[in-house]
């Protein structure tokens, strides 16, 4: 039998793709709902922390809540402003959303598991194509045709750039010790030193959490939507569909920042110690761990109000055991031992994602929401300046341990201490300008925009 | 809403100019405080009983400084519960304002409002409440004046009168003369008639406005 | 096969977005086919095997510059600036210019056709995982042979920015 | 109205935004930090704020007029309708200006209970100021805690009289009602929590760098300033002056117990934030030395059901959460007052708007209208 070539083509092309497309598929199809639990789990963590229940309604402990607010929004009334530029309008959310997922593309969330070769840029496209979502705000707050949109969109890029460069900064130290920009040799870069990039450069995450916080445009550096001056910032006039396009933009945003600071600094995948043997038992934690809220839905399953809520725990319970199962499987079963690093590095993974993007949430719920010169103050004389140092810090205690032969702890350690100490001078001097210029009479002359 | 004490206004005039006096007004402003020139105008009220005397006048250092100070510009001074007030001609009024403030040291405007006096020759008494603090003392002045008169703004002895003059302009039609930016306050710019007078009926409107502004038919 | 269909669909999108770009009155809206013309050049940078540029393409010129030009135009009334700034011969000089430059290409193409290997044309180029890394090789070259021109560039950046600060700073004490 | 402005703004809109002119922004009067519907037309320059307007009334409802046509004891009710987040505070100064008219007294029991119930009120009023003020500035969760502990006040206040909000707790000459079983315990019950509770606000917020950030050198009004524009209460007190209505005139039961007036020094936010942060720890000492020893006896003076006051005028006021609230009222001898005048705190404070926001940014206008603690209601009336 012979095809045409044409078809022939395409074949090929699907025998070589076909895990990329079928990644990519997924991506595009559980993203939203993730993103929709990931706002579940925010609203339940919000509602415990501020001595309330939060959604209960929708499904037990309102489990089924994403999907209902889904629903709700996708059949909204679909909103365009009369004076609107409608292709704009029309296009601009789709953009945030698009970059958000494009640039998850690249994320490797285990060994395995990534739907982009694994190209020699990596970390630089993901960060790239994610920033690219600021054309969509700015678009859309610009196309909206409405004081407050504006203004949010002004904020937003303001910030955005600010504080992307010094997220970049950041970056840059950890590249510095990792030798590449590809994704998976930065992770096997940590496997080899037997260390997590966090203890030789505290200062480089530190900055990178604070400027992926502003990034995403999360509490307290949410001054592009601060509900309580702009209303809603650039998705003012926004709604329903729409609406939650850009809203899937955030949080795909957040995961995506979350990965990146797992893969630079938390050590991606890799389980804790993974080069210490005796402590291979660790390696029981993730079906232990997954069991464990099996167990915990059983126990709740008994004080639910209605049946269908008992079943649908149960369900829940049992779904859990078959997963802690699964992930069980591969440590005892000497012949599938070859799925492991795939499966438990990807719970390790989306482990410290999750725990990363909870340190987001419980940020928002704790903190007052700086106000726009500050936020600037703050990204242009300390964040940017002490990554600067840090960058040349970390260049130091490279050579110093590879020329001079120094214990590199001790290299990292008088590193950090120098550009702590910095950090200290910054803030000092911050303060005293503040103190200086805070009367409105001084201030006025300044310009927040100028940073 | 409705009123037991008087037959309502039909709410549907929409005439905004106020008609004249209702019929059934209810009491003749008679006892309170006989300022200067009483008498002539004002009808005879039907008192129900005499009650015992609350009004007294007043003689201490304070009216008599204010005495000294202004004469025949302090119409009478009176006790009320023990709270004294001032009659004063509205004439004096800002210089007394400003006497009051850096002299007195009643340097806390409290309050400033007015109240409608219909029947009587001077039609609204401006009613300035002031308090020192370090004397820790209160006093009130009563300045009457016609309907026509456009008694001297505070703002520049008290700036809190700002939104006081306006809310009097608003209620009463009292125009202040020199104030800095007299328009209504409590309702809106092109609202016709002023509630706070006695010839504006509780039921009344400005079923004009209503109707263009809010698509309704009337507010009640 | 593919490649081909790629590269013509990145050639395609850029030509026309180009082309709109420049016909387009509203000018958030060129800026926006701007975008989509640096997007398209971008994919053909990452066929190339070009990650390095590729990925500076987007983060500088879609992220960086064309975020402060849309900032700008959205800003700033452009076309009330645009109708100052007009001139008359407009349309002649940017006929000229534009056939120059069609000219230029031609004559390219041609030379290019007839002398092989000589740069322009690649006969045969070495199949994509034999190419050594894009990235790597550039910052050799960057920081071995080109490190002077490499360095005067950065100078001049700077300069520029301290310009920028100078001006922006005298403007804001008037 | 509202839309004619945004119309005539969005045509200036391109040419204005950068060009250094002046930007006219319409905040309110739906806007999720107005507390209300206040409106506020703001001409930025840039993001600093120029000059401001403030556009009132549309909550206005005319309860003066209405009082000229409702008896002495019918009016009560609708006062409560004004400070709807202190409706308690408003009742004593309107029982208390009416006996003063009637030159009446409340008995001692009653103008103890009148104290307790007042003083919660004020912590209730400032729990309600200080969530939607940090909510303002951004802290979300001390909302959810400021309206855990004002749910228990209203809990008390349920017991008392039935209602929560509008209570309409007190009548001319004493009580309605005596004091349920356990009235004492209850109080008692909130004061102890309550100190812990405080201490949780204080945690979050007070030594927050970013709050201090927001608040301190904001919104400065100094001591003549307010005394000018007329501003009292805790925004007076932030400014340096020690001066409280409870202390200088007292009236109810105050005199009886102690208590300071906490003050501030420079007339900041932030300062206007301790103050209020204190009074409620002082309002929490009064009410637990209250509860210690409520007279017994009755609970309403002889005032007659028919109110007819002798022909005169009285003004009285009091130290509402928000600053002073007087009433002004003039008999004719009828049952009916001839007018009555209510000075109220939030319109006069909410003069200062304009001087204070003045040089600081947007976002510095939230901050301050929810320093100012006016609610709509009462501004409006």
């Amino acid at each position: 039998m012979t095809l045409p070539p044409s078809l022939e083509a395409i074949l090929t092309f699907l025998q070589n793709w076909w895990v990329e497309i079928v990644c990519g598929v997924v991506i595009v199809a559980v993203v939203p709902l993730i993103a929709g639990y990931v706002v579940l789990v925010e609203r339940k963590l919000m509602a415990d922390m501020q001595a309330r229940l939060g959604p209960m309604r929708v499904g037990p402990h309102g489990l089924l809540q994403p999907i209902a607010d889904a629903l709700k929004l996708l059949i909204k009334e679909d909103l365009i402003p009369d004076n609107a530029d409608k292709l704009i309008f029309w296009l601009a959310p789709v953009i945030s959303m698009v970059a958000a997922m494009t640039s998850m593309g690249a994320i490797a969330f285990g060994p395995t598991f990534q739907v982009a070769r694994d190209i020699n840029v990596g970390i630089l496209f993901v960060i790239g194509v994610s920033s690219l979502g600021l054309l969509g705000i700015i678009l859309g707050g610009w196309a909206s045709n409405s004081h407050y949109s504006i203004i949010g969109a002004i904020r937003s890029t303001a910030q955005l750039v600010s504080y992307e460069t010094a997220a970049g900064l950041a970056i840059v130290g950890a590249l510095l010790l990792a030798g590449t920009l590809r994704i998976r040799a930065i992770v096997d870069a940590q496997q080899q030193l037997g260390v997590w990039f966090i203890f030789l450069t505290p200062v480089a995450f530190f900055i990178y959490l604070v400027a992926s916080i502003a990034e995403t445009n999360r509490a307290p550096f949410d001054l592009p939507e601060a509900e309580s001056e702009l209303v809603a910032g650039y998705m003012t006039e926004y709604s329903g569909f729409r609406w939650s396009l850009y809203f899937l933009g955030e949080y795909a945003n957040m995961i995506v920042v979350g990965s990146v600071a797992t893969t630079l600094f938390l050590g991606g995948w890799l389980r804790p110690f993974p080069n210490v043997h005796w402590l291979d038992w660790l390696d029981f934690l993730p079906p232990l761990i997954i069991a464990a809220v099996g167990v915990y839905c059983i126990y709740r399953a008994g004080k639910q109000p209605v049946e269908i809520q008992i079943w649908f725990m149960w369900a829940v319970a049992l779904t859990c055991f078959a997963v802690a199962v699964i992930f069980a499987v591969p440590l005892f079963v000497t012949s599938l031992k070859f799925i492991l690093p795939g499966l438990h590095g990807a719970f390790w993974f989306l482990l410290k994602v999750s725990g990363y993007i909870y340190l987001f949430m419980w940020l928002r719920f704790t903190l007052p929401r700086y106000r726009f010169d500050q936020l600037m103050h703050l990204g242009w004389y300390i964040l940017i300046p002490l990554a600067i140092v840090n960058v040349l810090a970390i260049g130091v205690a490279m050579i110093l341990e590879s020329e001079f032969g120094w214990n590199r702890w001790f290299a990292a350690l008088l590193t950090s201490l120098f550009t702590l100490g910095i950090a200290a001078f910054l803030v000092n001097l911050y303060d005293k300008r503040t103190a200086a210029a805070s009367s409105p009479a001084t201030a006025a002359a300044r310009n927040p925009y100028a940073g | 809403m409705a009123d037991e004490s008087k037959p309502p206004q039909s709410p549907e005039s929409s005439k905004p100019e106020a008609p004249p006096t209702s019929p059934a007004q209810p009491t003749a402003p008679k006892s309170a405080a006989p300022p200067a020139p009483p008498g002539a105008a004002k009808p005879a009220p039907p008192p129900p009983k005499a009650p015992p005397p609350v009004q007294v006048a007043l003689e201490n250092d304070l009216t008599k400084r204010y005495r000294h100070r202004f004469g025949e510009a302090i119409l009478d001074a009176l006790e009320d519960r023990k709270q004294p007030y001032l009659v004063i001609d509205s004439a004096q009024l800002a210089d007394i304002a400003r006497y009051s403030r850096d002299e007195e040291k009643f340097d806390l405007l409290e309050d400033y409002t007015a109240v409608d006096w219909p029947r009587r020759d001077k039609r609204f008494d401006l009613i300035a409440i002031l308090y020192s603090f370090p004397h820790n003392t209160r006093l009130r002045l009563k300045i009457p004046i016609a309907e026509t008169e456009r008694p001297a703004s505070l703002v520049e002895v008290w700036p809190t009168a700002n939104w006081l003059e306006r809310e009097i302009f608003d209620m009463f039609g009292i125009a202040f003369a020199g104030h800095p930016d007299l328009k209504r306050i409590l309702l809106p710019d092109e609202w016709q008639g002023h509630p706070l007078r006695k010839d504006y009926d509780i039921l009344r409107q400005d079923t004009a406005w209503i109707r263009e502004n809010l698509g309704i038919e009337s507010g009640q | 096969m593919l490649d081909s269909i790629t590269f013509y669909f990145f050639a395609g999108v850029a030509v026309l977005s180009a082309a709109l770009m420049v016909t387009r009155r509203n000018a958030v809206h060129s800026a926006v086919l701007l975008v989509t013309t640096l997007l398209a050049t971008a994919g053909i940078f990452l066929q190339l095997r070009a990650e390095f540029i590729f990925i500076t393409q987007i983060i500088l010129y879609v992220g960086g510059i064309m975020v402060l030009f849309i900032f700008v135009i959205m800003l700033v009334r452009l076309d009330v600036a645009l109708q100052h700034m007009r001139f008359r011969l407009q349309r002649w000089v940017a006929l000229f210019v534009a056939l120059a430059l069609g000219v230029e290409i031609t004559v390219v193409f041609l030379f290019a056709r007839r002398l092989p290997g000589q740069g322009l044309l690649i006969q045969e180029p070495a199949p994509a995982d034999k190419l050594p890394p894009n990235t790597e090789e550039l910052a050799r070259s960057l920081f071995s042979s080109y490190l002077l021109p490499f360095e005067i560039a950065s100078v001049l950046l700077l300069v520029a920015m301290v310009g920028a600060v100078v001006m922006a700073k005298k403007r804001i004490d008037q | 109205m509202g839309n004619a402005l945004q119309q005539e703004d969005t045509t200036q809109k391109n040419s204005t935004l950068l060009g250094a002119d002046e930007l006219v922004i319409n905040m309110g009067p739906q806007h999720p930090s107005t507390h209300g519907v206040l409106r506020v037309k703001l001409k930025l320059d840039g993001e600093r704020v120029r000059a401001t307007e403030c556009v009132i009334g549309y909550l206005h409802r005319g309860v003066e007029k209405i009082a000229e046509h409702r008896t002495y004891q019918q009016f009560a009710p609708y006062v409560d309708r004004m400070d709807y987040v202190a409706a308690v505070s408003n009742g004593l100064g309107y029982c208390e200006t009416v006996e003063k008219l009637l030159s009446a007294e409340a008995p001692p029991r009653a103008r103890v209970i009148r104290t307790i119930l007042t003083e919660l009120q004020r912590i209730a009023s400032h729990l309600v100021w200080l969530g939607t003020h940090a909510l303002d500035i951004g802290a979300l969760t001390p909302l959810f805690y400021c309206f855990r502990e004002r749910e228990e006040i209203l809990k008390i206040f349920e017991k008392y009289c039935g209602a929560r909000l509008t209570t309409h707790a007190f009548r001319i000459g004493g009580l309605q009602y005596e004091a349920y079983d356990g009235f004492e315990k209850d109080v008692e019950r909130f004061c102890k929590n309550f100190e812990r509770r405080i201490q949780d606000y204080v945690d979050l917020l007070t030594g927050n760098s970013i709050w201090i950030g927001r608040t301190r050198n904001i919104g400065i009004l100094s001591a003549a300033d307010c005394i000018a524009l007329g501003a009292s209460g805790p925004v007076l007190r932030a400014s340096g002056v020690k001066w409280d209505l409870r202390k200088a005139q007292p009236y109810a039961a105050y005199e009886q117990y102690q208590f300071d007036i906490p003050t501030g020094t420079k007339g900041d936010t932030y300062d206007r934030y301790m103050v209020r942060m204190e009074e409620m720890r002082q309002s929490r000492l009064i009410c637990l030395q209250a509860i210690e020893k409520i007279p017994e006896g009755p609970i309403l003076g002889k005032v007659g059901k028919v109110l007819k006051p002798a022909a005169g005028e009285v003004y009285h006021s009091i130290e509402a959460p928000k600053g002073i609230l007087g009433y002004y009222i003039v008999s004719d001898g009828t049952t009916q007052p001839y007018r009555v005048r209510i000075r109220p705190p939030s319109f006069v404070n909410l003069q200062a708007l304009d001087k204070m926001v003045r040089g600081h940014l947007v976002a510095d206008v939230v901050a301050i209208i929810g320093t100012l603690d006016i609610v709509l209601g009462e501004v409006d009336r």
